[in-house]
C-alpha cells in the first residue's frame, strides 16, 4: 500500500493533456456531423474512451453502436459505473476479436443494478481477457475530474484502506497538514469523451437533467469530445437556462443529433428503461457461459448493430408502442407538464 | 397492527433497516433494499428522513414511485439539490451522510465487505474465479458516511474469516482508532441486518456482535451459519416479525411490482 | 518556500469541521429568522467569518451591517475577493476597535475595480492593526472547496512561484505521479458563512444568477451559514429549477428575506450599483488618511448603521428614485422580460 | 481611416491590446482596459475572439455593453456557461485559456509583477508602506493561461529591478525552463502593453525586449523611463497611432461613459 507501483499514464499524462488542449481548436463554430463521422474522426486504435452516464442511465449507447461498426483495437474504457454501453463495446469483443478489442479497463462498477449482474463483464474477467484497474466510484469521479482541473492528482479519503488502492494507481501519502493518511488518485485525461445529453446547440454546450453523472469532467479532462443529444437546439435555448449547462462549447469536438441515443437505457425527460430488451441482449451471452460459441451474440449484433446503417435504423426496429410506452413511462417519473 | 408470519427474509431485512434509521436524519441510500426501507422508514416513524443518491440526488421526496437505479429519474424529480457524482461524494466526504447503506458479496468479523472479486488477491486479480461488479460508491460510503448499515444475505460461505478482497473497508482489523489511524471518516459500521439477524461491532475489538435475533433464529443457528466466532450481546433482544402494515407498505405501496422485494 | 511555518488551523481543522457538521442538526425544516437572531445566534467573537460573493456583486452587505450593530471581537475573515462587505467590518474597526474589530484577515483582493482602492484595507494594513495572509483568488477558492469537500488540502498550479506561498500556509511538494513541483492549500473551513442569494426557500435551498463566486463552497465549507435572500419562495420554485439552486438546504442555518440585501452593491436581476454611494462611504475615512479624527466615518456610520434598527431602514434612507434607477439599469444588463 | 493625433495614453494601449489578441481563441479578461481591447478587437478583425470572466462567465457577447466588474451583470448575460470562480480557474489551469491580460503596480525584467505591497518583503509585509489589492486572479492567469499580455504604465517607479513582491510570477528569474521547473503552466508573458510601447520576452533569457515604439518615443527615452537595462528587437518598427475609427469605437461604441477609458 505504501509502495506503489512505478508510475504510468493511459490516455494522456497532464502535460500531454494541457499541450494537446493548448493546440486544439476552441473556437464557437458548428460542430454538427454525422455519427460515422465523429467516430472516423476522433477515435483512434489504442485509445483511452472515457464513457459517460451512469450504469444505464443517459449511457452513450448510439456511440458505442457506431464504434462497433467502425471497429477499434485495443481499446483502453474508463468510467465510474457501467452497464449498456460497456456490454455493447465488451460485446463485441465476444464477438469477433480481430475486429474490435478492449485492452484494459479502469472502472469502480460494470453491472445492473436491479437488471443484474454483466454476463460480458464475467466472460471477459473470468477469461483473463482484459487488464483490469478497480477504483470506486468517486475515485473515478476524483480522477475525471483532476483531468478536468488540470491536475496530475486529487486528494481523496475514500478509500485509503482495503485492497483497492493496491489494486491501481492511489498512492497514499501522510497529510503535510494533519499528519494523517490521505490518498492521491491520479488524474485521467481520456484520449477521447463519449457522452450523450438531453440538449445541445451546435457549438457543443450541453444541457443535462437529472444526475450530470461525471459527463462534465470527462469531457474536460478528455482531448476530444463527441456528444450526441436527444434534442439539437438553438444558441438561445441553452444560453437562457445556463446553469442547467453542463458542459460547456470548448470542450466539445463533435455535435450530432441522435433521438433515443441512451435507449433501451434511460434518458430522463425522455424515456425509461427498456428492460426487456436489456435482458435479451444479455440472454444472448448463455452460450459462451457454458463454453459454447458466440452464434447467439453473433445473431445479436447481425441483426442490430451490423445489419443496420445508423443507430436510427436500430430504433426503428422497436414498435412504436413500446417506444412510446417507455417515453410515457418516463413522463410519469418527471412530474411536470409537457 | 397483528404479526403477520408469511413475510420473506427480504421483508424483515427492510423492516429491520428502515426501523434502524432517524428522523430528520441523512441517508446515503444504495440500489435495491436500502431503497424500499429507505421509503418504509418515511412511511412510518421516520417522515424527514432525507435521502441522498450517489449519483447526485439529494433530498428527493421520492413521491413518482420506487427507483430502480440510485441514477433514476425517479431520484431527482422534487430534489433540493441535482448535481453529479462528485458532488455527492464530495458532501459525504464532508460529513453530510448520517447513515449509509452497504452491501456485499462476502463479510469478514470486523465487518470488511467484499465486493470485487472471488479468487486469489492479488496474484489471481487479473483472472478472478468470479468477477462480481465491483466497488460502486460501496466503497466510498464505507469510507466516509459517518455510520453504516451492512446488508448481507447470511450463510457461511459469505461470512467468512477471510475475504478474497476488501472492497468496503468497515473496522478493518478491529484495532484501536483502526479507521481513523488509516485516515477513514466516519464510525465505520454501525449494524448489519443479515437474514437472520441483527447485529453490532463492539466497540473495543470491532468485532460482529449478535444483538437481535429475527423469528425462527437462535444464537446456535446463526453461529453455524458463520464462519467466524460471533460475539453475543449480554441482552439479545428478539426481533418481532413485520406486522401486517409494514407488510402492506412494502407490497402495495412501496413495491408493488416485486423489483426489489420478491413475492 | 520549501520550509513553510508550521501549520495551524484558522476557523474549524478538518477533523473539528466535519465533526461539527456530523453533529448539527441538517434537517429539512422552516430556518427563516431575523437578521438580528441569526447574527446573534450563529456568530461569536473570534471566529472566522467566510464572506460571500465577489467585490461588490452579490456581497452580503445587510448581514455584515447587523454585525456591526451587535458588535464582534478578534475576527478571522475569508474571502477570495471582496469590496464592501469587507468595508464595512474594517470601517467599524477604524469608528470604535472596542465595539468591533478584526484579527486577521485571509484574502486574495480587497479592493472595487472601478470604484478604486478599499481606503479600509489600506488603512488598517499600513498601519499594521490587523494580520494579513495573502492568497490568489483560486488559491482562496480552492481553500474553501477542500473544505467543502471534507478534504485537508487541494493541489494547485497556481501560484507555484513568486511571493505568495511564503506569505501563507501553501506547501509545494514535488508531485508523487509526475515529479513537478506542484502546490497544496489547506482547507478554511470558517466557523459561519455569511452569503447573500437571489432567492432561497424557507429550508436554504438558494438559487444564484450569474456568478456563484464562491458561494456555495464556503456555505458546505463553514460549520454553520447565514443567508439572505432577495425573494424569499416557495420550496416548489426552487426544486423546478434544480440546477440553479447553488447552495443545498443542509448547509444552510439561517433564512433571512432581505430584498437589497447586497445594496449599495449590485446583484443580478435586481440591482445594479449604486457607485455615488460607495464613494460617499468612501469619501468619510479621508480625514483619517491625512492622520486626522473618525468624525466623518463615525457619522456615516452614526446615520446609516448605529442610526437604524433593520438594514430595511438603511434602504429607506435612499430615494425611492434612485432605487428604482439602480433596479432599471439591472435590467438593461438581463435582456430578459420580467 | 486616417490618423488623429489626439489620443490618449489610455487609447492607444487599449488599440494595442486588441491587436495583439487572435480572432477564435480564448481570452481570460481582467478588469479595466482589457475589458475594453477585448470589446474593440471583437468590433474588428476578431469577431469569433471568446471571452472568459474569472467570475465564472464563459464566453459571453458582451452585448449589453462594457462591464465594469469581472463578475458584472454584463459578463454573464447571453454567455454559454455560468458558474463560479472555482470552475474558471480550474478551466485555465487546464488550458483553455489561450491568452490571459495582468496588470500589475511594478515590473521587473523578467515580466515578474507586483500588485500586492510597496515595502519590504518579508519583514514589512504586515505593516507595509503601501498596501495594493492583492493578486485577486492575476497570479492564477500569471500561473496557467497559455499566453500573458501584461499591461503597465511606463515609468522608471514602476520598472524596477527588484519587485517589493512578486505577486504575479513571469519568467522569473530567466533561467531555461524557469516556468516548468518551477510547476507553472503555460508559457508566461507574451507581450507587455506600455505606455511606451510593446516588448516581447526573449526567448534565451526570459528578458523584457522593445519591439514596437509608440508615437513620439525613441529607444532613449524608453531605456530612461526604465529602471533596467532593456533589450531591443533588430527590427523595431514603429506602432501606428489609432485610426479615427478606432477611437470611434472606442469612445463612442465601447466606453462612451469613460469608465475605464478617461477622456
Amino acid at each position: 500500500m505504501e509502495t506503489p507501483t512505478q508510475m504510468y499514464w493511459t490516455g494522456l499524462s497532464p502535460d500531454d493533456a494541457r499541450e494537446a488542449l493548448v493546440n486544439k481548436d476552441k473556437s464557437m463554430r458548428d460542430k454538427t456531423m454525422t455519427l460515422k463521422e465523429a467516430v472516423a474522426r476522433f477515435i483512434r486504435d489504442g485509445d483511452n474512451v472515457g464513457v459517460g452516464g451512469f450504469v444505464n442511465i443517459r449511457q452513450p449507447i448510439a456511440i458505442t453502436h457506431e464504434m462497433v461498426r467502425h471497429g477499434f483495437r485495443d481499446l483502453t474504457l474508463s468510467w465510474q459505473s457501467a452497464g449498456l454501453a460497456a456490454d455493447y463495446l465488451a460485446g463485441a469483443m465476444m464477438v469477433d476479436e480481430s475486429r474490435f478489442s478492449i485492452k484494459r479497463i479502469e472502472l469502480a462498477y460494470w453491472a445492473h443494478e436491479s437488471f443484474g449482474l454483466s454476463p460480458m463483464f464475467r466472460y471477459l474477467a473470468e477469461s483473463g481477457k482484459i487488464e483490469l484497474e478497480d477504483w470506486s466510484n468517486y475515485n473515478m469521479s476524483a480522477r475525471f475530474k483532476a483531468g478536468a482541473m488540470g491536475l496530475p492528482f486529487l486528494p481523496t479519503r475514500s478509500p485509503v484502506a482495503g485492497d483497492i488502492p493496491s489494486s491501481n494507481r492511489t498512492r497514499i501519502i501522510i497529510c503535510p497538514f494533519t499528519g494523517r493518511k490521505i490518498a492521491l488518485v491520479p488524474a485521467s485525461n481520456p484520449n477521447v469523451a463519449i457522452i450523450h445529453v438531453n440538449a445541445a446547440d451546435k457549438y457543443g454546450n450541453c444541457t443535462i437533467r437529472g444526475t450530470d453523472a461525471t459527463c462534465p469532467e470527462i469531457a474536460m479532462a478528455s482531448a476530444h469530445t463527441i456528444v450526441t443529444c436527444e434534442e439539437l437546439v438553438d444558441h438561445e435555448v441553452t444560453a437562457n437556462h445556463p446553469k442547467d449547462v453542463g458542459i460547456p462549447f470548448p470542450a466539445v469536438d463533435a455535435v450530432v443529433h441522435v433521438p433515443f441515443g441512451a435507449y433501451p437505457g434511460a434518458c430522463r425527460r425522455h424515456y425509461y428503461f427498456n428492460g426487456d430488451h436489456i435482458r435479451r441482449f444479455h440472454a444472448a451471452t448463455a452460450p459462451m457461459h457454458k463454453g459454447g460459441a458466440s452464434d447467439d451474440l453473433k445473431s445479436y449484433y447481425d441483426e442490430y448493430i451490423f445489419g443496420v446503417e445508423t443507430f436510427d435504423d436500430f430504433i426503428q426496429k422497436f414498435p412504436a408502442e413500446k417506444l412510446m410506452a417507455d417515453q410515457a413511462a418516463e413522463s410519469l417519473n418527471c412530474e411536470r407538464p409537457a | 397492527m397483528t404479526a403477520s408470519k408469511n413475510y420473506t427474509a427480504q421483508e424483515i431485512i427492510v423492516v429491520a433497516g428502515s426501523k434502524i434509521l432517524e428522523d430528520r436524519k441523512i441517508v446515503f441510500v444504495g440500489t435495491g433494499l436500502p431503497m424500499v426501507a429507505t421509503l418504509l422508514a418515511k412511511l412510518t416513524h421516520a417522515p424527514g428522513l432525507i435521502p441522498v443518491f450517489e449519483a447526485g440526488a439529494i433530498g428527493p421526496p421520492l413521491s413518482v414511485g420506487l427507483p430502480i437505479s440510485v441514477g433514476d429519474s425517479k431520484t431527482f424529480t422534487g430534489a433540493s439539490y441535482v448535481k453529479g457524482l462528485n458532488a455527492a461524494f464530495e458532501m459525504t466526504q464532508r460529513g453530510y451522510a448520517d447513515f449509509g447503506f452497504i452491501g456485499g458479496a462476502e463479510i469478514d468479523m470486523y465487518g470488511n465487505l467484499n465486493s470485487t472479486m472471488i479468487g486469489h488477491y492479488p496474484d489471481g486479480y487479473q483472472k478472478p474465479a468470479v468477477r462480481l461488479p465491483g466497488s460502486g460508491g460501496a466503497s466510498d460510503m464505507a469510507a466516509s458516511c459517518e455510520r453504516t448499515i451492512l446488508i448481507v444475505p447470511h450463510d457461511k460461505r459469505k461470512f467468512k474469516e477471510q475475504l478474497s478482497y476488501v472492497t468496503s473497508p468497515g473496522h478493518l482489523d478491529g484495532s484501536p482508532n483502526a479507521r481513523y489511524n488509516a485516515g477513514l471518516q466516519g464510525k465505520g459500521p454501525y449494524r448489519l441486518i443479515t437474514t437472520r439477524g441483527i447485529f453490532d461491532f463492539e466497540e473495543k475489538t470491532g468485532r460482529m456482535r449478535l444483538i437481535s435475533v429475527f423469528p425462527g433464529e437462535t444464537v446456535e443457528s446463526i453461529q453455524a451459519a458463520t464462519g467466524f466466532e460471533l460475539l453475543t450481546a449480554k441482552e439479545l433482544t428478539p426481533f418481532p416479525p413485520p406486522t401486517n402494515e409494514e407488510l402492506r407498505l412494502i407490497r402495495e405501496e412501496i413495491d408493488p411490482a416485486g423489483v426489489f422485494v420478491k413475492k
